[in-house]
């Protein structure tokens, strides 16, 4: 199994969300982090203080998956975060040594595959 | 312009009004702030509720059972649904009937309001629609015709600028008997439940200050000498209260805390709110530095008991609104107030009237409320469910979110609810 | 004191205007909350600009072509850039021209600051700054002088007590046009476009109740009795509107919502705008649970077109400003508004003079509206593009965000521009 | 109603004294929207504890030593402590003397808060309420007399309708003073220091504004035509600012941001402050777009010193006071104003009166105000520790946070603290 | 060493934080995310708007432990979050190569045993 | 290819960039935590309720490295974020399986190394 990590623009996140329903990954974990890169950053003013932001907004999307999933999962986050500009996003892919579903305790593939609802 | 109006006083009462009316939605922002955030909105929109709710039973029947006449116990019927209230002079007034009729109203709905801080982040949507419907009758209508309206008290000698009674020692004590039965919030005492923005907390007190000038300055329908009084009371009143409660507060925490300076603004508000118009100045700043210690003690002391009286109505509007009343009995004075001398003054009369409402008021009100809350819980549940509380009540009763980022919101339109499989997500 | 002055009548009138000023940050608050964050900022500018642009344009020559004269279309010019604008009282009130003139203004500032709830989230500043200026000499200046400057709707008779037809359809109508030649946001329909912050949208609610009061109860320039009575119907009106859209909610989505309750209030308040000093507060309250309705209606069907009159102003102000004037024609009482009756008290010809008022004033609107934008557009573009959407419109029409951490932010020293070559951080 | 007194001017200056005394928490959430949410709420209180301290410094000693008599330089202790302030007119009004020392407290309040912004983020709370209890007295009162109270500036001539002496050049260059005495913010400079909210900022200006018509319309204590020219000037005068600081910040940054509105607002109340009553609508006007320049220019500049004068009082509030005090000088004219003309108009000793103003009070408000907190330095610390400034001034001073999730929060239960071992949270 | 990560309940947070103490793992990070697996979705309206919320708030644990503590660690998480019904959340354990304390550099096992107070 | 985490005082949070841009680590994400270790925990009063506060805020920075970068990464990190008082947080190393950069599709090494504005 493996974790994958992949970092988009907010902008993007619902066509991953998208893309990642099609290619059937349904449990996942989002969050909101900030992200720097070869971005061109942007000129903010307040008040006298003017500041460059070196920072851009990203989501930050974890996917625990079997190993037979990671090329979906990895290909269905790239197709939904690119744009082509400068900007786009990484991923990661981490090694997952176990994966427990607190519900019922299932370990490993059990329990990456969500219920069916 | 009619015979018997003043233009100045019906000018001030006016604003007097529109402030009342400002110090709900004030009240609102302030109770919001002080709860987590999954029930911001819940808590919020008690307060617009108690608007929408009492204005209109308020028309019905309140205002004509408060101020209908001079019964001791209630007043009549004769002005009901608004019967016979223009723009003739209300007796004893310069100002016209419909402008004294809509003073009153703003006060009903605010007492209405202020009860649920009592019962936030638990109690439901739909029982609390009910339960502000019936006390705003039952409850304030009654005790505002005791204390203005004619009743026994006014007849008996009681003096209450504005509102100590119906307002004060009915919301404190209501809240009290609200709390007990609808009962502590699931993890109450054994989690820490903290107040979300404190921005809020202070943004409202601010403006419930600012609503309190027309609450106490409105009170003498006039611009008058009492209502002016009253006015200057109600700056200098809490001003004390506040630096007696830094001091406590350093006492007790070696810090000044920013949630006890908004309570401290709330307890000296109240605090002068029976008295502005009876006493002088001087003794204003006394009364503000003195009765700020039960109330205090009051809400260090609650949240050691089994008693989740959340936001601490009874400390800050009960407690306060009894000890103002009573210090009347010892300060009030004529040759300021123009009407009647304390204790102090030598006149000892005027304390055992004041005595009086300090024991019936606090009874009848927790009493009625007790039972009215009962029998409402046997129609229908009083709470939500210790699931739904987990919950928070915004989404369980309100279907919305205070703050909602879009994240993985799907839009079901109308005619495909439900065929839209996908998440789709607008980051703010 | 000036001979035909009135102190009470005056007092009144400048607090009631401050009131109405203060409707407009408070209008900015409401649509504010009611935005993505990302595009806050943008939004609550749009308000404040109304107040900067059209404050100067009302003083050069709004105020002037509103109401010097009577000419049945337009005024003259005979007050332009205020002459003559002044300390005598303004005819037919007992208060200082400059009061009025004032008090005018913030009328005028609103109107344009409430269209601005149609384009948010797309539209660019500066066409909306160029937009604000020419709309509130060429639509609001025009629609005041019909219905309160002596044109033809005042002689012929229609009844407006506080701008149904200049402030409430004129907006609702305009901002459809806007919606129209704007277009809608790249992602509506598509994507779920949600409220960032509902404390907003109900304090914002709150305080623009409180500012109506002035908005209202100022229209009969006096305190006499059609203010007392507007006054009072801007309570009852809006309360009963909250309860109807309560069950509305109730009936529709099981759910009373919040920001369903902010907008009752603004649907409410709009509904007695019109019609505040003619009816009785009886009727008053019928007005504020029929004229729910329409507007709720609306608002649940117009998410389903293709337009994107993003925060309802036609429904909040259009319609239930259309459905207020056409009450007065039913239920105005002589007996109470000492002016003229409506239809239920047999005189059928105000009807039809109010039916006037609800044909020219929307088609009006609308028309010069759409051709206004369009001119505009010609000369500039009117919205952002879509990559600039994306962004959200603070960071792009701004150069600011509303909430910033102040991570990852470079300091820039005017004199090493660029020289800073590493990110510095200081997290809030 | 008592002889002498105007219903009508008592009904206005009542509301008029809520309106400033709102003002200083709409001043607080102003601040607090500026600063670092870790010191948000240290920010806001110390608007709080000016109201706390300076309403009673002002009723001990304060009031009487500005209002007492006609010494040239300071009043007398004929009202200390309220002596003597009744119900009888305030001499040259016709409204009681009570009225008329609410409103002056309330204006010696806010002064003592718009301090507070040089030294944000850094001053102990401590030190602060010390400074303001002597501020409010050794400065303000001094001021308030020599331009209000019968002091040299005004028997020598020199105009100030609202204040631009005692409240706007004093709290602009005492400011000045307190940034120089405390010191800079240990990362100002080197690190970007940003607003956490800017909706904060713009609702604060917009409650500011809606004071500010009391603010400049009470001061002239009555309805007359002084009021109403002072009222008419704070709707258009900040109106133009806003519009330069528009164009200036196209200019500059080729963007209109939000903070830059909200500070435009504040300038242009302010530069009307001294001027309001005095000068016609129209040179008003130029007043507003004239004295947007120096003001942001001293913001721009300023930024690039090492002056750490962090919310940029004396650009707001000192320069455009000072400005508008000159202004006077120029287009003062008697047929608005019924006092006085200025050079403009042929009187150019006018003109002298103003310089003499400009010069004498920042003099004295800077040294005074130095001298005075080096004093206070010399017992007790004046800033917190950069340990402590790195964790903030809300949980080091007030022991809170703004904003709490509860995450992670063990409650102390009085008879076990320190038993509860574990972290408790509840996520809100 | 492993890297502990458990997705739980907001709700379930604290009871977590208990477990983890009685458990003596003492070192921990945590932050909020938002989950998307087998839960029921809810309905909000907004206005004319109504939509179905997709994600549901989650607590994101991080916890870095030598061997020896992993079970210990898991198990704590799972008891402390489990209610039974759909959407307790899942656990993942992932290879730790390193671990270092900044405050004294120390690596590996040192680094993750936190001073006792 | 490994993933540095690390975790940091929020004060330190701007020296650990200017350390990282030293080193020449370009690309990286970041993240608000709370964390909980051998800080000792501040007391809080609001109202009658006093609190102890078991959290302290954190912030997480994520770097994907190519082997070569790890030392410099962490070091530069650690540098950054020392103050030599209790709290200053811990780097975690964990193996990187393979990395993609979104825009482009490159794999791996190419992916981490951001392109030069
Ligand atoms: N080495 C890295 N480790 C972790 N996150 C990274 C790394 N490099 C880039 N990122 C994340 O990816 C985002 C986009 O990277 P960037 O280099 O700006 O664009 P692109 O991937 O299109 O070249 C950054 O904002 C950051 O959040
Ligand atoms: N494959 C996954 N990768 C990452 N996080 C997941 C994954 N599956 C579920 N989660 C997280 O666990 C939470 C609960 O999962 P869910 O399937 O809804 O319930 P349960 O685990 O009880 O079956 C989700 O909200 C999400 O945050
Ligand atoms: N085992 C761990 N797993 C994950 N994060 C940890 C762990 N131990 C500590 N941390 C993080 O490091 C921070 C500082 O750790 P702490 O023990 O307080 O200080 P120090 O590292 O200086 O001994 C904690 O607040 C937490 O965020």
């Amino acid at each position: 199994m493996k974790l994958v990590i992949g970092i988009v623009r907010p902008e993007q996140a619902n066509q991953v969300l998208e893309a990642l329903h099609r290619a059937e990954v349904r449990g996942f974990s989002m969050s909101r982090v900030q992200g720097h890169g070869g971005e061109v950053e942007r000129v903010e003013t307040y008040r006298g203080t003017t500041v460059q932001m070196g920072l851009s907004e990203k989501v930050r999307f974890e996917v625990a998956v079997s190993d037979g999933f990671v090329d979906r999962a990895v290909s269905a986050i790239c197709e939904g975060g690119r744009t082509g500009e400068v900007g786009d996003g990484k991923i990661f892919v981490v090694p997952l040594d176990h994966a427990v579903r607190i519900r019922t305790g299932d370990t490993d593939e059990g329990a990456v595959t969500p219920v069916s609802r | 312009m009619n015979a018997g109006i003043d233009t100045g006083d019906t000018a001030w009462m006016l604003i007097a009004t529109a402030l009342v009316l400002m110090m709900t939605p004030a009240l609102g922002l302030f109770y919001a702030g002080l709860v987590r955030s999954k029930n911001t909105l819940n808590t919020f929109m008690m307060s617009i509720a108690a608007i929408a709710v009492a204005a209109v039973t308020w028309a019905a029947v309140g205002y004509s059972l408060a101020f209908d006449g001079g019964g001791d116990l209630i007043g009549g019927l004769g002005n009901a649904f608004m019967q016979g209230v223009d723009f003739a002079p209300r007796e004893g007034t310069a100002i016209p009937e419909l402008v004294f009729f809509a003073f009153q109203a703003t006060f009903c709905i605010i007492t209405v309001a202020l009860i649920s801080g009592a019962v936030v982040e638990r109690m439901r949507f739909g029982a609390f629609l009910v339960f502000a419907a019936l006390w705003s009758v039952l409850v304030y209508a009654v005790l505002a015709h005791w204390a203005f309206g004619g009743g026994w008290l006014l007849s008996g000698g009681t003096l209450d600028f504005a509102g100590g009674v119906p307002v004060e020692m009915a919301s404190g004590f209501s809240a009290l008997a609200a709390a007990v039965v609808v009962g502590a919030r699931k993890d109450y005492g054994r989690q820490a439940l903290l107040p979300h923005n404190a921005v809020y907390v202070l943004l409202g007190a601010g403006l419930l200050w600012f609503g309190w000038f027309g609450f106490n300055g409105g009170s003498g329908f006039s611009t008058g000498n009492n209502s002016v009084l009253a006015f200057t009371n109600t700056l200098l009143c809490p001003a004390t209260t506040l630096v007696v409660w830094f001091a406590l507060d350093l006492i007790r925490g070696r810090k000044v805390t920013a949630i006890g300076a908004a309570t401290a603004i709330i307890v000296g508000c109240v605090l002068i709110t029976p008295a502005g118009g009876y006493i002088s100045p001087g003794w204003a700043m006394l009364l503000g530095a003195l009765g700020a210690f039960p109330s205090y003690g009051i809400i260090v002391w609650r949240t050691r008991t089994r008693v989740d009286e959340t936001l601490d109505v009874l400390a800050a509007h009960g407690t306060a609104g009894l000890f103002g009343v009573l210090f009347i009995g010892f300060f009030a004075q004529a040759s300021w107030n123009g009407v009647s001398d304390g204790l102090f003054y030598g006149n000892a009369s005027q304390l055992l009237d004041q005595f009086l409402a300090v024991l019936a008021a606090p009874a009848y009100a927790f009493v009625a409320t007790f039972v009215l809350l009962k029998l409402i819980g046997a129609v229908m549940p009083l709470r939500a469910s210790d699931r739904e509380e987990a919950m928070g009540m915004d989404v369980v009763q309100h279907g919305e979110e205070a703050y909602v980022t879009g994240e993985g919101a799907i839009l079901l339109l109308p005619d495909d609810v439900g065929k839209v499989a996908v998440p789709v997500a607008d980051p703010g």
